[in-house]
C-alpha cells in the first residue's frame, strides 16, 4: 500500500474502502513473482486476494495497514497513540546508530512504530485493536511498542470490549537491550488486569511470530489463532539448529505443526480470517 | 566454555610470583611490597571492568551456583519435583525452606558442575516443563501465603525441537503473567546470568535484586553480534551496547538492589556474599510484608507500568 | 467390535421377510398383520430389554456421536484445539456454540466411524491431554460466565504406556476437581458409553441426564467379569450386578434426568433424540440460569456431598 | 499386627507404644521370607525395620494400624467414624454374595472398613488422617470410604488442620457400582472446599495406587509423596499389556518412574516418611 492511500485512509475514516483499494494504484498488468512458489502474478489479483497465492496458498506478508484494511469494517478504525514514537535512550550503536535507524524505517514503511493501536469495528463488533508490522524493523517489540499494547489494553477495558492483537514479529528490539526484555512483563501485566474483568482476548499469530512476542502476548491470549503456514516459536530456526545439530522436523514450527502439538485453537486462512473473528465477536457478544 | 577469565591473567601472573618468591624465601619486604602492588592492580582491573569481563565473571564456571546459595542461605530446603504434567526438569529447581525462620518458597536455575551435572542440567537452560514446574510451586506458595524467592542464573530456556513441541514461549508467557498475578511478596535475585526472557520468566518480581557481577539481558552479546553485525566476534562490543550489567540495569530503573560482591568476584567469598543476599532478601521480605496487600499490588503495578517510560 | 444387535435377530427377520411378501405381492392384508406382530415384537423386546442389550445398544457402532448431536442441537460450533501443553486429542472436542441464541461452551467425547476416524479417534478413548484441553476450555467458559455442556460416550480413558507416562490420574483428577469447582452452570449428558473416571471426568456436573439406552458404569462388565469371576464371558452377569442402566442410576440419585429414545434406539431418529437432549438441556440450563450463583454452588455441593447416602 | 494389638492401641490411646509392639507377640525366633528377594529375615528384624526388606529394601506392604503406628506419635491418633460400616445397597453377588465378602473382610483384617480416618499427632503437630488399608477388599473405595474420607475432610478444615491422607487402594469397589465411582466426585469436591481454605493436603502413595483413587483424591493434594518401589498409575499393567500389545518398560508405573516423569514431588523411604511429614508439617506451622 502506497503512503498516500494509507494516510488518505487513516485520515478520512468515513470514506468507504474497499479491501481491493490498496491495490488499484498499481497498474493491472505488473506481474510479480509468488515468493514461495515463484509463480508469476498480476499484480492486482494479488491485491484481490488479499496477498495470498492462488497457486500456493502462500500467505504473503501483509502490512499493518493491509491487515486494518481487511479485518476491519470500512472506515471504522480509529488509531490510537499515532504519535508515540521511539527514541534511543541507550544510545546503541551497531553498524548504524540505533536513531538512524529509527528515521529509515519511519521513511521505508510510512508507520511511526511496529505496532498499530486503536478501536475499530469488525463484523459490526466494535473492538480493541494492535496490529504489528513486520516491515519496521522486523516488527521488533520495543519500549513504544510495549507502551502503545498497554495503552490500547486499559483503553479497550475501559470500553468493556474484546480485545484483538495480530502478531508479527521477530522479538524483542535489541537496541533497547533490557527495556525491551521486560516490555514481556509490562504487557503480560496489563493483559492479567484486563483479563481478570472477564474481558476476551484473542491474539492472531501471522509470519513470523517469534521470540519475545510469542513468549509474552501473543500467547497470553484466551484464544489464540494462527494465520496459514506462519512461522510461529520461541527460538528461531536457525538458532535451534546450530545448538543442537539437528536437522529440524518438515514444516518444524509452522502453524499446523503447532495445532498438532496442541500449541493453537484453529489455523485460519487468511480469507476466512475476517469471517473467525466475527465468529468468536459473536460468540462473547452471545454471553 | 572457557574456564578462564583472561582479564586476570595480569593478576594470577603476579600471584604466581608473589608465590614462588614466597616458597624461595618466605614472607619478606620485597613480598609484601609486590602484595601490595597486586591489591592495587586488582582494584585498578575490578574498578574499571568492562561489561564483557562482567559477563565473562556472570557465567564464570567457579562462580556459586543456585543450590550453593539456598544450602547457604536457607535451612531445611526440600525440593519438590515436577510439574505433575510431563516430567521434572533438572534446569528448575524448587520448594520449600525456612528464612529468617518463617517458610518460603524457593524456585531457582540450576547450571550444573562438571560435564555430566551440565548436560544432566543443560547448562542450567530449562525445557518448558521446567517452566511449569516453577508454575505449579508459586500457585503452592501463593495458597500457603509464603512468599516466593527466585534466583534466577540462565543463559536462557533452551532452543531445542522439543522445547518448541512443548510449547516454550507457551510456558514462559504464563510464568510471567503468573509470578505478575501472585497474591504474595516475590522476590527475584539474579545471581549469574539473566538470559533473556527464560529469564524474566522467573524474575518478574516485586523486588529485583543484582548481585554485582551478574548480568541480565535481551540477548547474549554473540547472539546480538551474530544479528546485528553479522559477526560474533563482536560479542564485546554488543555487550557493552546491550546495557547487561547490574549498574545499567539499575540506571534503567528496572532492578531495585545491586548487591556487593568482594573483589574478584563471588566465588572468592562465596560465604560473604551469600550473606549479602541474605541480607538484602531479609530487608527486602521484611519492607514487602509489612505491606497490605492492596498496596502491595499497587506498587507492583506501578513498577511495571512504568518500565521503559524514561 | 460387533456391529449387530444380536438381540435384534428376531426383528430383523421379520423385516426381511415383510419386504420380500411387499416386493412379491404388494402391500396386502397378510403383510400388515405381520408389520403388525413386528411391531408388537419390538416393543416385547425393548420393553423387556436386559442391562447387557442395553450395553450392546449403548456401544453400537450406528449410534450417533457426539458430533452428531453437536451438529443437530447447536449453531455454529466453533471447535477450539489443544492443552497448550503437549497435544491435540481427537477422542476429546470442545468449543463454542450457540444454544437457544446463547454462548455455551461444549466439550465431548468423540467416537469414530469407520476404521480411520475410530484409530484417529482412539475410539473415543482419551489422553491426559484431552482432559487437559477440556480443563482449559472449562476455564475459558468459567471466565466468560457461560454454561458449560458435555457429552459424554467413552469407554474409559485410554490405558496405554504413554497416558501413564503423561498422567493419566492426575488429569482426570483435575478434570473432576475443575469441574466441580466451576462458577456457571454445568450440565452432563451421558449419551453412549459412560466408561469409568474417564467419563466421570466430564460428567461432574450441577445436572447429569442420561438417554435412555446409554450406561454408566465404574467398569466395563467385561473387566468386572474378568476379575470378579475371573472369566470374561460371565460379562453379561456382570452388565446386570452393575446397575448401569438409565434407570439404574436414577434410582440411585445420581442423575437427575432420563431422555427418551424410540423403540430400537437413537440411531433409528436421531433428529427427534436430538429434540429430546435440546428440549431437556434448555429445561435444565433455564433452571440454572435462573438460580443465584451461591445457590447453584449450594445445590452441587449437596448433590455431591450426598452420594452413597441411601 | 495382631487384632488384640490393634484393639488394645485403639482403645487405650493414652498407653505408650512404640514402633516395634506389634511385632513383640510374634517370637523372635520365626523366620520369614521376603517377598521380593526371597531372603529369609527374623520377623522380629522385619518389624523393626518398618516391613522394610533389610537386603533389597522392598517396602512390605503395611497394615493401616501399622501404618498409624509409624507416622503418629505414640498414643494421639484418635479414630472417627469408626462406626461406618458399608451395606449391601446393590445386592452385587458374583462367586460370593458382597454382604459375605464384606464380613469375611472385617472379621480378616479386624477393620470396620477400607480406611481409618481420625486426627493424631505428627511430630507434635497436630493433623487430620485417613489411612488406607489394601488387605480389606484391596483397599477398595466404597461409599463408606468415599464418607469417611469426605467426614474426616470437614472435620480438619473445621479444626483448620493440615490433612494427611495414606493410600492404598485398587480403585473403586466394584460391587457397589457407580455409587463408588462418583465418591470419586463426592471426595473431590470436599477437598476443593478444604483446599479453598487453603489448607495444606499431602497424599502419601503406597503400594499399591491405581484406579479411582489415583484419580482422585490421591492427585488432587498439593503435595505428592510416594513410597520407594510402589505401583502407582490409573490403568493396571495387566491391562495396559493387554489393550496396546506392547511390553511395558522396566520399572513401569513405580515410584521413581513417575518421579522422572514429573508426576510425584518427592519419593521416600518408608524410614524417611515420618521425618519428611514432620518437615512439611513445620513449613505449614512456619508460614
Ligand atoms: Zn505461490
Ligand atoms: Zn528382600
Amino acid at each position: 500500500m502506497r503512503l498516500l492511500n494509507w494516510l488518505n485512509w487513516l485520515r478520512k475514516p468515513k470514506i468507504k474502502t474497499g479491501i481491493g483499494d490498496y491495490a488499484s494504484t498499481v497498474p493491472d498488468n505488473i506481474w510479480i513473482k509468488c515468493e514461495s512458489c515463484q509463480t508469476l502474478i498480476y499484480y492486482h489479483d494479488l491485491g484481490e486476494n488479499l496477498k495470498v497465492c492462488p497457486h500456493c496458498n502462500y500467505h504473503h506478508r501483509l502490512t499493518a495497514p493491509e491487515l486494518l484494511l481487511q479485518i476491519c469494517d470500512s472506515g471504522t478504525f480509529k488509531e490510537e497513540d499515532a504519535d508515540l514514537t521511539s527514541r534511543d535512550i541507550l544510545r546503541f550503536k551497531d553498524t548504524q546508530s540505533y536513531a538512524i535507524k529509527l528515521k529509515e524505517a519511519k521513511k521505508k514503511t510510512a508507520l511511526s512504530e511496529a505496532v498499530i493501536t486503536g478501536l475499530g469495528q469488525i463484523g459490526s463488533f466494535r473492538v480493541g485493536l494492535a496490529v504489528m508490522d513486520f516491515s519496521f524493523l522486523g516488527g521488533s517489540m520495543g519500549s513504544v511498542v510495549g507502551e502503545k499494547l498497554v495503552r490500547i489494553i486499559y483503553k479497550t477495558m475501559k470500553e468493556n470490549l474484546p480485545l484483538i492483537v495480530i502478531c508479527a514479529s521477530g522479538g524483542a528490539r535489541m537496541q533497547e537491550g533490557v527495556l525491551s526484555l521486560f516490555q514481556m512483563a509490562k504487557i503480560n501485566y496489563a493483559l492479567n488486569d484486563f483479563s481478570s474483568n472477564s474481558l476476551l482476548y484473542i491474539s492472531v499469530l501471522t509470519n513470523p511470530t517469534t521470540g519475545g512476542v510469542t513468549a509474552s502476548f501473543a500467547y497470553a491470549a484466551d484464544i489464540v489463532l494462527a494465520e496459514e503456514g506462519a512461522l510461529i516459536g520461541f527460538a528461531g530456526p536457525r538458532v535451534i539448529e546450530q545448538t543442537t545439530k539437528m536437522k529440524l522436523p518438515e514444516g518444524f514450527q509452522r502453524a499446523n505443526f503447532l495445532l498438532d502439538r496442541g500449541m493453537i485453537d484453529r489455523v485460519v486462512n487468511r480469507k476466512a480470517l475476517k469471517a473467525t473473528l466475527t465468529n468468536i465477536l459473536e460468540f462473547n457478544y452471545g454471553r | 566454555m572457557e574456564d578462564k577469565l583472561t582479564f586476570e591473567l595480569p593478576l594470577l601472573e603476579m600471584e604466581e610470583k608473589i608465590r614462588l618468591l614466597v616458597e624461595k624465601e618466605g614472607e619478606t619486604k620485597n613480598t609484601a611490597k609486590l602484595t601490595l602492588l597486586l591489591k592495587k592492580k586488582e582494584e585498578e582491573i575490578y574498578q574499571n571492568l568492562t561489561p564483557w569481563q562482567v559477563v565473562q565473571l556472570a557465567r564464570y564456571q567457579g562462580r556459586p551456583r543456585s543450590l550453593d546459595y539456598i544450602n547457604m542461605i536457607f535451612e531445611s530446603f526440600l525440593e519438590l519435583h515436577g510439574d505433575r504434567r510431563f516430567g521434572d526438569d533438572p534446569a528448575i529447581v524448587g520448594g520449600l525452606a525456612f528464612f529468617n525462620k518463617h517458610t518460603v518458597m524457593v524456585i531457582a536455575q540450576q547450571k550444573g558442575r562438571g560435564v555430566d551435572d551440565n548436560l544432566f542440567r543443560r547448562f542450567g537452560m530449562p525445557y518448558p516443563e521446567g517452566y511449569r514446574k516453577a508454575q505449579r510451586l508459586m500457585r503452592l506458595a501463593e495458597k500457603m501465603k509464603i512468599p516466593l524467592i527466585t534466583l534466577v542464573d540462565t543463559p536462557g530456556a533452551f532452543p531445542g525441537i522439543e522445547s518448541e513441541e512443548r510449547g516454550q514461549a507457551e510456558a514462559i508467557s504464563l510464568s510471567i503473567s503468573l509470578m505478575l498475578s501472585l497474591q504474595i511478596p516475590t522476590v527475584a535475585v539474579v545471581i549469574g546470568e539473566g538470559g533473556s526472557g527464560g529469564a524474566l520468566a522467573l524474575a518478574s518480581a516485586d523486588k529485583i535484586l543484582m548481585l554485582k557481577y551478574s548480568i541480565f539481558s535481551v540477548i547474549s552479546p554473540e547472539g546480538c553480534a551474530a544479528i546485528l553485525w553479522k559477526d560474533e566476534k563482536y560479542a564485546e562490543k554488543a555487550a557493552g551496547e546491550l546495557k547487561l550489567t547490574a549498574r545499567d540495569l539499575w540506571k534503567l530503573k528496572i532492578i531495585d538492589v545491586i548487591i556487593e560482591e568482594p573483589l574478584r568476584g563471588a566465588h572468592y567469598h562465596p560465604e560473604q556474599v551469600a550473606r549479602n543476599i541474605s541480607d538484602s532478601l531479609s530487608h527486602h521480605l521484611n519492607l514487602l510484608r509489612s505491606l497490605p496487600l492492596d498496596t502491595l499490588v499497587q506498587l507492583r503495578k506501578e513498577k511495571y507500568l512504568k518500565i521503559g517510560k524514561l
